[in-house]
């Protein structure tokens, strides 16, 4: 079983970041992984996408041209990578940033404002953890379980605070989503 | 009363308050409603009538995102 | 309505790629005012740098070549014998210039070339993601100075005015900052300055802009300017170390 | 099971020359290998190490020309433009025999380019940048595991051949994120030992010894040459003791794609996506770009058509792939360049028009 | 018949150059080249031009790159460690598509090396010393006089291939003097003139034109990618047009030599020696080596049953006989490096131990 | 009998290739007489550069490296890092040092590295067969100004120890003359301090040798010497520019 | 026919500028002709030679392992070459080095002690020249006639007083060698 | 009367004369007559009892020629 994710949006949306937290789940989990960003023209403010490769064997390309799963945080992201997702795919989306429905037959999308999420948590900058708590909510390749080990030790030597934020932001969506 | 008219372009702002900070009036703050097309909450003005037209707001803003001007009477 | 700031033609019209509250638009903005007001845009050729105005060709409207990381002086040397009557400006980070491109800048002022040379100095590699510059500070932070800046290990900053100013052939030299609109305003008298010096072919004409980059430096815009005045400008006095009689 | 670490490829490289043995890392930064000298900055030092970020390419090569001169185990990187400007240095390097890894994560080019993947350096690392005759070793990894090894490897090539060894990565392995499993650091790190194995090193001659001397300079054109052919000796050697690759899938194969370094791992996917469509392939994947496998290639089946070098360039190990085959087979180009990906769809689809 | 003068082939290429129209010219001090430099700077004043002693290769390659984009005609010269530091500038000129003209006069290397003649840097010019994929268009003279031809033609081709050209001469042709007849310098030189042609020139816009832009970075590897194919289409009309040999005796030929630059003169007078003994040799020489004139192999006689590749380096355009010969010949090498020369002596004496 | 002046062991029994009345025979002895003096020549790793020094190795009776045309400060940088207790100094000329490794020397000098450098100062480039140097007076002729130098086509001479005094790192700065016994002798004790200031590791230590070219300046071996004192020593004043408070 | 020199000595001795003299001499007399100057490892002091090739139809090679003519401007340059001077050969020697004396069979050996005949003309610099002299006077390749014309080409720009020397310097040979 | 007594090297000399030129008595010129291996004229002293023993000429001599010794009585 492969799964290939691409998270895609502006620099500053935390792209990179939600590919690298799900490869470190991934492995965790005791699965191969592969983890590859890939920056747009700029330091800031281009576009950016990580590819998250998640496979019981050996992966070779750690990039791809067939897309499980596309998150895409704005309009241009979308517009780029929709056209590579494969039937029986997902497809999320900012809704904050992308006002025009999307339709791809065979695939499914799923829509959410993480940004405004966050902000009811306290703190935009967790948008993107909400997104990935999203994500890992709706797809099941794999148990998705308590992931307060993970995250403790990804954010380790962070403040408390920040730990908990984020632990809440990952959970956001399985939490509400029954509430939409 | 006021003179200064601000006119912004606010898809070019790239909310970074520099302008907010050195108003002399403090009238400026960013706008944590909207978000631009780079997704950035643009910059908006509170309370236009005490604009001076000092312009520091435009002398500081990287972007060019505000043009000043005098209201004549 | 009478326009009291309207942002210069000079800029094309076109958003710029660096982060919120760089001051590298700053920068821009004023060499160009400058040209505009001079009516020398079309008499300009500008040559961006490697950092993170590598794409400052895209903002300016006037000519403008990139040159390889730290040679802008030499490639505008090489623009100049050929147009001497061009207004040839070299627009160059910290890393750039006193870095990589130390030889360069100062066999160009050895030299006295005629022409203008505007420094960014924002104590960090921008572009690359913050590393220590020549003129990162004493105990500042980059990614390669994570306990902060050890003289005794990595060196002491680069004073470039200080340094270049005791070169007969750089006429001009002074270095401002860009941290108030009151500082911004004497850093255009000084791009102004800049240009006439090269007009009236008196020498090398260098100004230094003391600059922030937030997003390296891990500060907000407005803490980084206000870090800016409060330890920058101790080890870099903003001051104006040449000045030719020609030239008010 | 050892543990493994999700590591980034930049800082597994710098930590995979720190188990190698490097002490001495000199760099200036440039993207994408900003990483190693960020980590070897913070790093080194835990381990009594030595880094000193250079003020340039250029002081950056001639610091390692110096410290490994000295007798240091020196480790340095950089990428394609920075690799450019250290070319009178990697030459000068290899005349003195200096043992010095060196690491160029790849960018397109040419000039600045941009800072995404590419393999068109080859030319630049294989063929000798630099002036006068001289070779680089070369190798070429194709994942983060791999190149650890390789450059733990390195420096005991490195020593043993004194001559600079160079591996060349590319932005898309230092950039990425792979479990890995740390190679062992065997023995404790002393300098003093490493001196005893270097004779030649600048200690300063303590009235104990003739005074040593480290130099390219051989004015007189008899001793140069006599100094190249010693030189070349070595180089005879490594040519016979050296190459290495991997091959997959040989037999039977109509179709051999001969790739480096990550584009291998692209080619070997579009395999399996061949074999599911009844196209047989193999592959010659080259981990020595320098001394180059022409052996491999004696392995290739009679049930093969053709020879389809699969590269990040205009085609520049092709050469290579050619004087291998004497003429044998055909060789094509499968490529994409400045900073393009070749994505296995995209080699399945061109091998298709080929057949 | 005009007049002869007899020249140093360094200050014969300087004046080649003013013929050609070259009026900047940037350079640093460097043997076997120095003559040059001082050429230049006595005699470029008195043709209008402009002459500037760089502070180095480096800024004399950046500054050439600078004159160029503003519109000018460019010349510079250097030799072999000279050219090393220079690669990172040379794959910025293919890049932003610079007709600069450069002399390299080769030594003996690597490294410092020495002073003496070689040519072990036919790697370093034809594989692109420097990053990313580019290639550098090179002539290699074997006369003073055909040095100053290729000069004057050189600057016509970088012209019209937008590209770098580099002459590859060594310090025998830059030392030794012969008799030549100069090439005629035409036309008036006029930079208004040549402005016209070269639109994209940096000349201020002058509010009459959109601004000129030049660069070689594109962030974008889509536009990059674009960007390379653009200059190798270029390179593939060069590669029909530009190829260009000399052919001696290959009829009946026993033994073919490959030989470039000063050493095919060498090798010339060795086949004199050996028709006295009886043995029928024949020559290629390759007057272009990128592109390298792989047809000149098509005119190799049945009769012949040996390709030598005589070079003044380990042997490093060997690889292009190869592929040109493709497995079709053996082929051997007679060489010397490190600065020393092969006699005719030396040449006759080891082609017999061949046979 | 007693000895009054005997050649230092510290330089080896071996001629040299300079020129009749060349002043690097000076300066290499004065510093091999500073290490046999302090009993340190078997401590001690030099440099040498491209120019006519290049062979210094041939004559020097210590551990030595040559380094590529400019390069010497990023070797010795390298070389100090393994053996921070060595006596390590380069030696270069003013082509070498001035021209194509400007970058590398003020680099040391910022960084405060610990070694010493002797830069000969002969106005020109004498292995190249007498090219202006960075060094070159006003007026003065050389091969690539047979008209002599003019400051308004080929700047104005390079004063390094004027500009690397401003740096922190470099702690001494000295200029010296080998133009008689008298200042020779001065100049060897400023080679003593150098060395010195690196046992005592304070920083980075310069010293400048006026220096003679007979050959590339067409003049006859005492003329040059009187040529030096001159028109050098007005451009170039002998003088100690800095001098930490720990050395005499 | 084709002839060739090699002069050679110490680099101050002059051994270039009498190759540079010979080949402008050659060339003015309607001959093809190459000149190639070899520099030894060092500026000044080491050893440096000069090969010219004179000959009437056009040079391959402009360096040569068959000496015609040797003129050995000290001892290393004697023994460095003399092997390869052909039977019928001339080798010149300076006497004020060579103290040794040369003898190979079949070839010409002339003595003479430039230094010292220069001394005798007032300026010890003109000795390369008087050795070029001997060699244009032994050595009959062609039509020696009056080299004056020469001279002042070779020496245009120089003062009358160096002109007059080196006219002297160059027959001085010819001038003495009977009375020797 | 002379305390100073100088040893030449001889064939080291390249006959630059700046040890002649500094010699405070000078006592010290070429030897015209002669030349060492090197093709040079060598330097020697020409009145050896007005030597002082001062060292001028060693210093200055850039190829160690010269050793100097004073004569103690
Ligand atoms: C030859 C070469 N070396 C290194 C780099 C990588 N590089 C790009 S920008 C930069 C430094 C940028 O810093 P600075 O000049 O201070 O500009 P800033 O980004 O701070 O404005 C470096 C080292 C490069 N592109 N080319
Ligand atoms: C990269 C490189 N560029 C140029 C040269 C040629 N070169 C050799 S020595 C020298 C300059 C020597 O001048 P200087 O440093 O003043 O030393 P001097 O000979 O005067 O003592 C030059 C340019 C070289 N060897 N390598
Ligand atoms: S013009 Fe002055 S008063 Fe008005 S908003 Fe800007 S800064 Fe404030
Ligand atoms: S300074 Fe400009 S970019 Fe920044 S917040 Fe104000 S308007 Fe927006
Ligand atoms: S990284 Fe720094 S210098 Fe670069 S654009 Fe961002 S704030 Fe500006
Ligand atoms: S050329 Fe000048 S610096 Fe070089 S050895 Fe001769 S006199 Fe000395
Ligand atoms: S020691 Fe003094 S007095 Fe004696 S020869 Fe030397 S300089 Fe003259
Ligand atoms: S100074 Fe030395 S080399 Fe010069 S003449 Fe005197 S003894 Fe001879
Ligand atoms: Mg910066
Ligand atoms: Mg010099």
């Amino acid at each position: 079983m492969v799964t290939k994710f691409i998270f895609a949006g502006f620099g500053g949306q935390g792209v990179i970041s939600m590919g690298q937290i799900l490869a470190l789940i991934a492995m965790r989990r005791g699965f191969e992984v592969s983890f590859m960003p890939s920056y747009g023209p700029e330091m800031r403010g281009g576009t950016a996408n990580s590819t998250v490769i998640v496979s019981d064997k050996k992966i070779a390309s750690p990039i791809t041209d067939s897309i499980d799963v596309l998150c895409a945080m704005n309009g241009s992201s979308l517009e780029k990578f929709s056209k590579d997702v494969v039937p029986g795919g997902f497809i999320f989306l900012n809704s904050g940033m992308i006002k025009e429905p999307f339709i791809k037959p065979s695939v499914k999308s799923v829509y959410l404002d993480p940004k405004k999420m966050a902000q009811a948590l306290g703190n935009e900058k967790v948008a993107n953890v909400v997104m990935l708590g999203a994500v890992l909510s709706e797809i099941n390749i794999m148990e998705r379980g308590n992931m307060d080990d993970i995250l403790e030790y990804i954010f380790q030597g962070k403040s408390d605070d920040i730990i908990s934020l984020n632990k809440e932001a990952i959970s956001l969506w399985e939490k509400e989503k029954h509430r939409l | 009363m006021a003179k200064g008219k601000l006119v912004f372009r606010k898809d070019r702002c790239k909310g970074c308050q520099l302008c907010v900070e050195v108003c002399p009036e403090g009238i400026l703050a960013l706008d944590l409603e909207e978000v631009n097309i780079r997704d950035y909450h643009p910059v908006g003005i509170i309370d236009e009538d005490k604009c001076t037209g000092c312009a520091s707001c435009a002398t500081i803003c990287p972007d060019g995102v505000i043009n000043v001007y005098i209201k004549e009477d | 309505m009478r326009a009291i700031f309207e942002y210069t033609k000079g800029m094309r019209d076109q958003e710029t790629h660096y982060c919120p509250g760089c001051t590298h638009g700053i920068a821009h903005r004023l060499i160009m005012e400058v040209l505009e007001e001079k009516g020398k845009l079309g008499e300009a050729i500008g040559i961006s740098p490697v950092g993170c105005s590598i794409l400052a060709h895209q903002y300016m409207d006037v000519d403008m070549v990139e040159a390889a990381h730290g040679r802008a002086p030499a490639v505008a040397t090489g623009i100049k014998r050929v147009h001497p009557d061009a207004y040839v400006f070299t627009y160059q980070g910290d890393g750039d210039l006193a870095s990589i491109g130390m030889a360069e800048i100062v066999h160009a002022a050895l030299r006295g070339e005629k022409f203008c040379t505007f420094f960014i100095n924002n104590a960090i590699y921008g572009m690359t993601g913050g590393q220590m510059a020549p003129t990162t500070l004493e105990g500042q932070k980059t990614t390669t100075t994570v306990m902060g800046r050890d003289p005794a290990v990595s060196g002491n900053p680069a004073v470039m005015c200080e340094m270049l100013s005791q070169l007969k052939g750089a006429v001009y030299v002074e270095r401002v900052a860009l941290n108030s609109p009151a500082n911004i305003r004497k850093a255009k008298k000084a791009v102004s300055r800049a240009f006439e010096v090269q007009e009236k072919k008196l020498g090398f004409a260098f100004v230094e802009f003391l600059s922030i980059c937030p997003i390296n430096w891990g500060l907000a815009p407005s803490d980084a300017m206000k870090w800016l005045a409060e330890n920058m400008m101790e080890v870099f006095p903003v001051k104006q170390f040449k000045n030719p009689l020609e030239v008010k | 099971m050892e543990e493994r670490r999700l590591m980034k490829g930049n800082e597994a490289f710098g930590l995979a020359a720190i188990l190698g043995g490097a002490r001495y890392y000199f760099g200036y930064p440039i993207t994408p290998q900003n990483e190693v000298t960020e980590f070897m900055s913070r790093e080194l030092p835990n381990y009594g190490g030595f880094f000193l970020q250079a003020e340039s390419e250029l002081a950056a090569i001639n610091m390692a020309y110096g410290a490994s001169a000295a007798g240091g185990r020196v480790f340095i990187s950089s990428s394609s433009p920075g690799l450019a400007l250290m070319q009178e240095g990697l030459s000068g390097l290899a005349s003195i025999e200096a043992p010095v890894v060196v690491l160029n994560v790849m960018r397109g080019g040419p000039g600045i380019g941009n800072i995404q993947p590419g393999q068109a350096d080859y030319y630049q690392v294989t063929r000798g940048g630099g002036n006068g005759d001289y070779h680089l070793i070369v190798f070429a990894p194709a994942s983060i595991q791999e190149a650890m090894d390789m450059i733990v490897e390195g420096f005991e090539i490195a020593d043993r051949y004194t001559n600079p060894v160079l591996i060349a990565a590319d932005g898309m392995l230092g950039q990425m994120m792979e479990p890995v499993t740390l190679p062992s650091m065997d023995k404790e790190y002393s300098l003093e030992k490493i001196l005893k194995t270097k004779p030649w090193a600048l200690t300063g001659h303590k009235n104990k010894r003739e005074r040593n001397v480290i130099k390219s300079v051989y004015l007189k054109q008899e001793l140069l040459e006599e100094h190249v052919l010693k030189i070349f000796e070595k180089y005879d050697k490594a040519v016979k003791e050296l190459p290495s690759f991997e091959e997959v899938d040989l037999k039977d194969a109509e179709i051999v794609y001969v790739a480096f370094g990550t584009t291998s791992r692209m080619v070997k996917e579009a395999m399996e996506l061949l074999k599911e469509k009844g196209v047989k392939t193999g592959l010659i994947r080259p981990k020595t770009l320098w001394p180059f496998p022409r052996e491999a290639f004696d392995g290739i089946d009679k049930s093969t058509k053709m020879v389809v070098s699969c590269e990040l360039s205009m085609g520049q190990m092709i050469d290579d792939v050619k004087l291998s085959l004497k003429g044998r087979l055909p060789v094509s180009l499968i490529n994409r360049t400045g900073g393009m990906l070749l994505t296995p769809g995209e080699i399945v689809e061109r091998t298709l028009k080929l057949l």
